[in-house]
């Protein structure tokens, strides 16, 4: 009962995080703004869903497929980030300080 | 119950990310899209499992993360650190 | 759901195949492509075939882009935009997808148990399987009942890597890098060094992390 | 210093898992999806991934060129090997039946066999794709 209403909180706090993440990479002005909002899905609204079926799941492989798998996303997603931004400053892109008009 | 609700918000995600892919504007944001439409397919594919009361396939789910690291390398060696003129917006 | 699902994803790729079709840049339409390929691999999955979407994954999504992306990085950039809406191809394919569309009506739905490969070969699969004691039947029928035709595709898929061995690698390209640049070097022929300094042996960096090779681009270029 | 120091950190910290998941889905083939050809291509991609991240120099000295070539055709001769041997065993060509006495592990052991031919000529194809797509852009 107590593992059924922590992983309905945190299948929720992760779907509102990946909603929010990916509204976020939608809105956002600028490529620089966005690499913060999708980090939002990787990180907070990834792992709060894995980990709520991994509490579902319970002492089983899957449990362990799934802690595989959240391990590999949090190395992953920030290093490709990472690798992104670093490429997108290094060929020149500007941060946008300001909205302008006209553009989204 | 609660996994339907996991796999409308994942699916609205994917939905997003996938647009933002699609209207560009710049190459950056599309392979942006990219890695995190691919978080959003492993999320995908391990709410899928336990919907369906079958979690056996988060293999996949695995082999996606991992394939989502090396296509995006791949796309950024090519696209950033590569020696192409061409950049920016397209 | 699961219907909710499939249709949503169709959706999806249907907005992703268009995408494909409008933009011009290379790169963007070969990135495109892996973002479909991982996103049929989702609807197969959520058809239940585990074991193709696994390839689509893996192939379609992996190394077809890769392999994809390095021959582009072979030529330009930029697709040529079309002097004119070439009207013939286009009825082709009108015409070929409505054909389609009209034959998926003559065939059985999905899932129907009276489909006739539900009746006629997969209850002997399914017993074969379960005799033998190997829970993947997907294996099972590629290894055992359909062992030719997988030794067949093995062949294929060799005559695929000695093609593009005979198209774009001649004899020489046996050699490693290194192994060319030391019989070029002894011959006289050719130094690379100005555009690529070449570090000797002890200049190395144990770790391997730096080499002046990288700063301008690296192996890929 | 490189741009790409910290994905080649993380890359070398990866890899090992990358290979032992392709040598996973190789062998655990019979019990869930997967199989000799998904797992081919993992590995080729895990050697692709070090020959970007790094150099294709460094993914060279690690596969040579000539040994990926030759491992194409080893691929293929093992599954007809496996297809010879039962043949030479008193089967048909490919009946792994007369393997060992027991049915059930004559299957395995056919299965894990041909898996394991598939896996070497696939991943060796790719990279050999990969070398001489990336080859002329070096010279």
């Amino acid at each position: 009962m107590v593992v059924d209403v922590l992983s309905w909180i945190l299948l929720l706090t992760g779907g509102t995080f990946s909603v929010i993440g990916g509204i976020g990479l939608m809105r956002m002005p600028g490529f620089y703004s966005r690499v913060h909002a999708s980090g939002i899905t990787d990180t907070l609204g990834a792992g709060s869903i894995l980990l709520g079926l991994m509490l579902q799941a319970g002492l089983t492989t899957v449990t362990i497929k799934l802690v595989f798998i959240l391990a590999f996303l949090f190395i992953t997603s920030p290093t490709s980030a990472h690798a992104l931004v670093n490429g997108a400053m290094t060929n020149g892109l500007k941060p946008k300080t300001q909205v302008q008009e006209g553009e989204e | 119950m609660m996994f339907a609700i996991a796999m409308v918000a994942v699916l609205v995600t994917m939905g997003l990310a996938l647009i933002r892919a699609w209207r560009g504007p710049t190459v950056y944001d599309r392979i942006l899209a990219l890695n995190s439409f691919g978080t959003v397919t492993v999320l995908f594919i391990a709410v899928l499992g336990f919907l369906n009361g079958r979690p056996d396939f988060l293999d996949l789910a695995l082999l996606y993360a991992l394939i989502n690291f090396i296509g995006t390398f791949m796309i950024l060696r090519y696209f950033l650190f590569g020696n192409y003129e061409e950049q920016g917006v397209d | 759901m699961n219907p909710i699902i499939l249709i949503v994803i169709l959706a999806f790729l249907a907005g992703t195949a268009i995408t494909i079709a409008r933009v011009r840049g290379v790169f963007v339409a070969a990135m495109l492509t892996g973002i479909y390929s991982l996103l049929s691999a989702s609807w197969m999955l959520a058809l239940d075939a585990p074991d193709v979407a696994f390839t689509e994954a893996a192939v379609g999504a992996g190394i077809s882009t890769v392999l994809m992306l390095s021959a582009l990085a072979l030529t330009t950039n930029r697709e040529k935009r079309p002097d004119r809406i070439a009207v013939i191809p286009l009825m082709v394919v009108l015409m070929t997808g409505s054909v389609l569309i009209y034959v998926t009506l003559d065939m059985p739905l999905m899932g129907d148990p009276n489909a006739p490969a539900q009746v006629h070969i997969a209850p002997e699969y399914i017993d074969g399987a379960h005799d033998y004691h190997i829970p993947n039947i997907v294996t099972m029928v590629l290894g055992s009942y359909r062992g030719y035709d997988t030794m067949g595709e093995t062949a294929v898929v060799f005559t695929a890597g000695l093609g593009v061995i005979m198209i774009l690698g001649g004899a020489r390209r046996v050699m490693s890098w290194q192994e060319r640049q030391q019989k070029r070097r002894e011959e006289g022929e050719l130094v690379l060094e100005e555009v690529y300094p070449l570090p000797d042996a002890d200049e190395v960096d144990p770790e391997g992390e730096v080499h002046p090779i990288d700063d301008d681009g690296g192996g890929a270029t | 210093m490189s741009h790409l120091l910290i994905p080649r950190v993380i890359t070398k910290i990866l890899l090992p898992f990358i290979m032992l998941y392709a040598l996973y889905v190789q062998f655990h083939g019979d019990y869930s999806p997967g199989g000799g050809f998904q797992a081919g291509v993992i590995f080729a991609a895990a050697i692709i991934l070090y020959a970007m991240i790094f150099k294709v120099v460094e993914a060279e000295r690690v596969i040579k060129p000539g040994v990926a070539r030759a491992l194409m055709a080893v691929g293929l001769l093992i599954y007809l090997g496996v297809g010879f041997l039962t043949m030479f065993l008193g089967g048909n060509f490919l009946d792994y039946d007369v393997l060992t006495h027991d049915p059930s592990h004559s299957q395995h052991y056919g299965l894990l066999a041909i898996e394991f031919g598939v896996g070497v000529a696939v991943a060796a194809v790719m990279i050999t794709i990969f070398y001489s797509f990336v080859d002329p852009l070096r010279d």
